[in-house]
């Protein structure tokens, strides 16, 4: 273990390199495209193994790692925002094909206007591909989160996205500790793939096409398999933090034991907001905050028993469902606390969209109104558009 | 090898992945209640120069040690190209109408 | 909550503000410090005023704000004084790094600031001298590292050097130019 | 080149009981491409179109090979994936055969929705043989017009009215297209002639590099024909001049039928319902101006070889 500086992509492109994937099919795209750079550098200096396919386009990216797949291969790749959307009808494919590839991803928001920043409309769009998803909060998490999801993809035949902030994370460079290359081949083990088309005794057909007779048992067999994501990835977090030290469930919580009103938050301004928690503490008010981390497949459980101890929750959705009725994360949260008979009144904050700044007194604005929410046992304003002017 | 044929499988049943785990099972697919019209192979006038086998596209001349030995109406469509392109001066095959 | 010291680069595209933050990150991080260094993006291109960031602690930082209220400022180019608002958010008792030929007094009396340091060194001119190229963002390091006393100066100078190898990779006159010119940005630092 | 005798010992690639339209051209090209490639192990490819999904109908696949099939517009790409994976674990030792790879597409697939992936292929250089089976329209869905699809030709979406007579424009030159690139091999085939399309897959998958295959396949109910013509008409494309067989390598054009007589176009165009609307009175223009069209890039062709020709 040794302690180096690295931004969220030069991490990611790290872990990459130790994971010493058999093939990287990339297309390069702000702000993830460092990743892609980094990477060939690796193999430029002969630093990996890698066959690295420098395709025209993320369709094709996404595309060759699917073919490069299902030949058995160990495969990895990288994108953001309109990448991602180009790749989506591939997603489909990959998931339902039980390829484990893994995406190291940038969150950018997705155009029009055409924007580079951060937001999750991007990953939010694909929530339905059948992929796991993790979102980060830091560059250590991004670079740990990156082994933690290949391994759980390879037990489980699911594939998955890790995900950084745009620039707030993929270009901000922090403290992190990375593994030996050792520590992290030992801990993915050899990939031995359930199938390979270069298997020449046994030769099959890869994504046949089914009537009505048989898709719907298909997807039944996959929405099973993304069942068992979630006990897997709980058996990798906990052995790979036996390896390092650090400990990633599912959801993270901080500081919400005795607390009334709790931030339901992802990625980096979860990680902003403890420092409010803290400070609001030390004021003396029960606050707390729940991190999203797994957004699929959902800790359904964990979320419920995490949120319905609280009077007031606030959501915080990085991006809108253009339903007229807030942002996924709250309207998925909503969902899941229906049948709970102690559920707590809740409240979506959409934010940040296209990179605005979250400030610390945004967060601290939220707690305000949450306490709000629970001192008065009802919801005054549902859905709050934080920080975008013209709004009171 | 946990592919059914004889009956519909449970979602449970399924080869794990989306995938036809072992090859040429269409042979199971009789396609050959498609045809209207039968070809009928006269093996006396035959020359074997294979022209209807390369030429059918559903691999339903039989060939053994070069020769072709007849017709396999398990795939057979009916379509008439094997008849068609039969060098006149053998004129081996001869549609006929399917008589069910 | 946790004590962070915030820094906020100006430059002008091509100057090297986001690899002084770089370089000014890993030098505090190998002094034991918790660092963050980030850029602003934008689609700016060479010449245009680009800003670039550090936020230091002694723990593990949590926050991923933007910087608005820096406890330093550092310009790597004067001309930018006539056209951006250096000095915004700049904390009392903080401090201000100007790479200018002007005296110290001068420059703060143009910018205002009464309730701050304010410092300048001619970086242009010892990087010119020195390493015959205006690359002022690694000279201003050194009279930075001297301003704000925040990183103790050898292991600082110590850690830049050994970044710069990495990135001329071995390429002797150049690392040991921008040392020369380093140390001699802390000696000429001026403070008003 | 293997004969007719040595191909019938090899085993089938594509075996029957697939669901494609009797008489079906393409079923042809894919089961004589196999059959050529049979010698050496082989790894395909398909992209969406009629040809997949006729013959991959789960739990019945027509397949005796191990076939990959990814999306429409990506069997390049998707097989560039296979194939670099094959290198990388071929390196490692994994894999001990020599394997080859072919990728099959559609004219949809391949001259259109499928160009961008087959020219990042080809560019990257890949080594496999791409082959387009060609029958000049979106079959699968109805045949709509491609842009394979020829001058006049009525499909769905360029019906032939009483103001427009069919598609207004010439097809795309794809394998011109595919020249530009500078592939290891390229060339125009039809399974009418299929010891010249058997010849061509066996050098273009001995070539060191990428290669692509167009292959010309009727297709009885969008061309409209009776299905024992299949073999007919595809000759006729090239007796007409319709659909020159040619190839290319080593910056050198080579034509391989040089019919000494051509036979009108018309030959061709008459069997066919999608030409039918060309017959009809007033339409004449339509049919010379075709012709020579048709003339005119033969002619093209012809200088190309001869510039070339050593």
């Amino acid at each position: 273990m040794k302690t180096v500086a690295k931004t969220g992509n030069e991490a990611m492109a790290y872990a990459m390199k130790q994971i010493n994937p058999d093939v990287v099919a990339a297309y390069p795209i702000t702000p993830a495209t460092e990743v892609v750079q980094i990477f060939s550098n690796y193999v430029a200096d002969g630093e990996v193994d890698t066959e690295f396919v420098a395709v025209e386009s993320e369709h094709s990216a996404l595309s060759a790692c699917v073919g490069a797949s299902i030949a058995g291969g160990r495969v990895m790749t990288s994108t953001s925002s309109q990448g991602l959307a180009l790749m989506h009808e591939i997603l489909y494919i990959a998931a339902g094909n039980r390829l484990p590839i893994v995406i190291a991803l940038v969150n950018r928001s997705l155009s029009a206007p055409i924007n580079i920043h951060c937001d999750h409309s991007d990953t939010m769009g694909s929530r339905e591909a059948g992929w796991m998803h993790l979102y980060c909060a830091n560059s250590q998490e991004a670079y740990d989160s990156l082994i933690i999801a290949l391994k759980t993809a390879e037990a489980t035949a699911v594939p998955a996205i890790v995900s950084t902030d745009a620039f707030i994370l993929s270009h901000a460079m922090e403290r992190l500790e990375v593994l030996e290359d050792s520590d992290v081949q030992n801990f993915i083990g050899e990939y031995r793939p359930r199938f390979s088309a270069l298997d020449l005794e046994n030769p099959k057909t890869y994504g046949p096409l089914d009537l009505q007779d048989y898709f719907f048992e298909h997807k039944r067999a996959q929405i099973d398999d993304f069942s068992k994501v979630l006990d897997a990835y709980d058996k990798a977090a906990k052995d790979y933090a036996e390896l390092s030290g650090r400990y990633y469930p599912a959801l993270e919580e901080y500081k919400t034991e005795d607390a009334d009103v709790a931030i339901f938050a992802a990625g980096s301004t979860a990680d902003t907001a403890k420092e409010v928690v803290d400070d609001l503490r030390d004021q003396g008010r029960k606050v707390g905050l729940v991190r999203m981390r797994m957004w699929r497949p959902l800790p359904v459980e964990q979320i419920k028993k995490a949120l319905t101890k609280f009077k007031a929750v606030a959501v915080m959705d990085r991006s809108d469902t253009m339903a007229d009725f807030g942002g996924p994360v709250f309207l998925e949260t909503r969902g899941m606390l229906y049948d709970s008979e102690e559920k707590p009144l809740i409240t979506d904050y959409v934010y940040g969209l296209g990179g605005r700044n979250i400030k610390l007194t945004d967060i601290a604005r939220v707690y305000d109104d949450i306490e709000q929410v629970a001192k008065a046992g009802k919801i005054e304003k549902l859905i709050t558009y934080l920080g975008v002017r013209g709004e009171e | 090898m946990s592919m059914k044929f004889d009956k519909l499988m449970t979602w449970k049943e399924l080869p794990a992945g989306c995938l036809i785990d072992e090859p040429s099972t269409s042979l199971r697919f009789k396609t050959g209640d498609w045809r209207s019209m039968r070809p009928v192979w006269d093996s006396e006038k035959c020359i074997h120069c294979l022209f209807c086998w390369i030429s059918c596209p559903d691999s339903a001349i039989k060939v053994e040690n070069e020769k072709i030995t007849g017709i396999d109406y398990n795939y057979c469509k009916g379509c008439g190209i094997c008849a068609s392109i039969c060098p006149p001066k053998a004129s081996a095959i001869e549609m006929i109408r399917e008589e069910k | 909550m946790q004590q962070y010291f915030e820094v906020r680069w100006h430059g002008r595209g091509g100057q090297g503000a986001k690899t002084a933050a770089l370089l000014f990150g890993e030098a505090a991080m190998e002094t034991g410090k918790y660092i963050q260094a980030f850029p602003e993006y934008g689609p700016e291109r060479t010449g245009a005023p680009v800003k670039a960031y550090n936020r230091l602690s002694d723990g593990p930082i949590r926050i991923h704000t933007q910087v608005t209220d820096p406890d330093v400022v550092v310009v790597l180019d004067a001309s930018l004084l006539e056209s951006i608002n250096v000095t915004e958010g700049l904390k009392k008792g903080g401090a201000i790094l100007v790479n200018t030929q002007e005296k110290a007094e001068v420059i703060k009396k143009k910018l205002g600031v009464t309730d701050a340091k304010v410092a300048v060194v001619d970086a242009t001119k010892i990087a010119v001298e020195i390493l015959k190229r205006n690359v002022p963002n690694t000279v201003m390091l050194g009279a930075m590292v001297k301003v704000t006393g925040a990183l103790e100066w050898d292991s600082a100078l110590a850690s830049i050097e050994a970044k710069l190898s990495e990135k001329f990779r071995g390429r002797k006159e150049i690392i040991e130019g921008n040392v020369k010119a380093i140390k001699k940005a802390y000696d000429e630092v001026e403070v008003a | 080149m293997a004969t007719l005798k040595e191909l019938s010992k090899r085993k089938e690639g594509l075996v029957g009981g697939h669901r494609a339209c009797a008489g079906c051209a393409a079923s042809a090209t894919i089961r004589q491409v196999l059959l050529a490639a049979g010698d050496k192990p082989t790894v395909a490819g398909i992209a969406t179109g009629c040809m997949e999904v006729v013959t991959t109908i789960f739990p019945y696949t027509a397949w005796n090979v191990n076939l990959v099939h990814n999306a429409f517009e990506n069997s390049a790409s998707t097989v560039s994936g296979v194939e670099a994976a094959y290198k990388v674990l071929k390196r490692k030792g994994k894999i001990k055969d020599d394997i080859q790879f072919i990728a099959f597409g559609g004219d949809g697939g391949t001259y259109d929705i499928g160009l961008q992936a087959l020219s990042g292929a080809i560019e990257r250089r890949h080594k496999m043989l791409y082959v387009c089976y060609d029958n000049e329209a979106y079959m699968n869905t109805g045949y709509q017009r491609s842009s394979a699809t020829p001058y006049c030709a009525h499909t769905t979406t360029s019906p032939a009215g009483t103001k427009i007579p069919g598609k207004a424009q010439w097809r795309k030159d794809l394998t011109e297209i595919v020249i530009a690139h500078d592939p290891a091999y390229a060339a125009q085939a039809t399974p009418g002639y299929y010891m010249d399309l058997i010849r061509k897959v066996e050098k273009a998958l001995a070539a060191d590099g990428p290669s692509f295959i167009n292959v010309l396949s009727p297709c009885v109910p969008g061309w409209g024909y009776p299905s024992d013509q299949t073999v007919n008409i595809s000759k006729l494309a090239v007796e007409t001049l319709f659909w020159p067989l040619y190839e290319w390598q080593d910056d050198s054009y080579k034509i391989n039928m040089k019919p000494r007589e051509p036979k009108p176009l018309v030959d061709f165009l008459k069997l066919q319902a999608r030409f039918r609307h060309l017959f009809k009175s007033g339409n004449e223009h339509l049919v010379e101006e075709f012709q020579a069209e048709v003339n005119r890039r033969w002619e093209a062709l012809l200088r190309k070889e001869q510039a070339t020709s050593a």
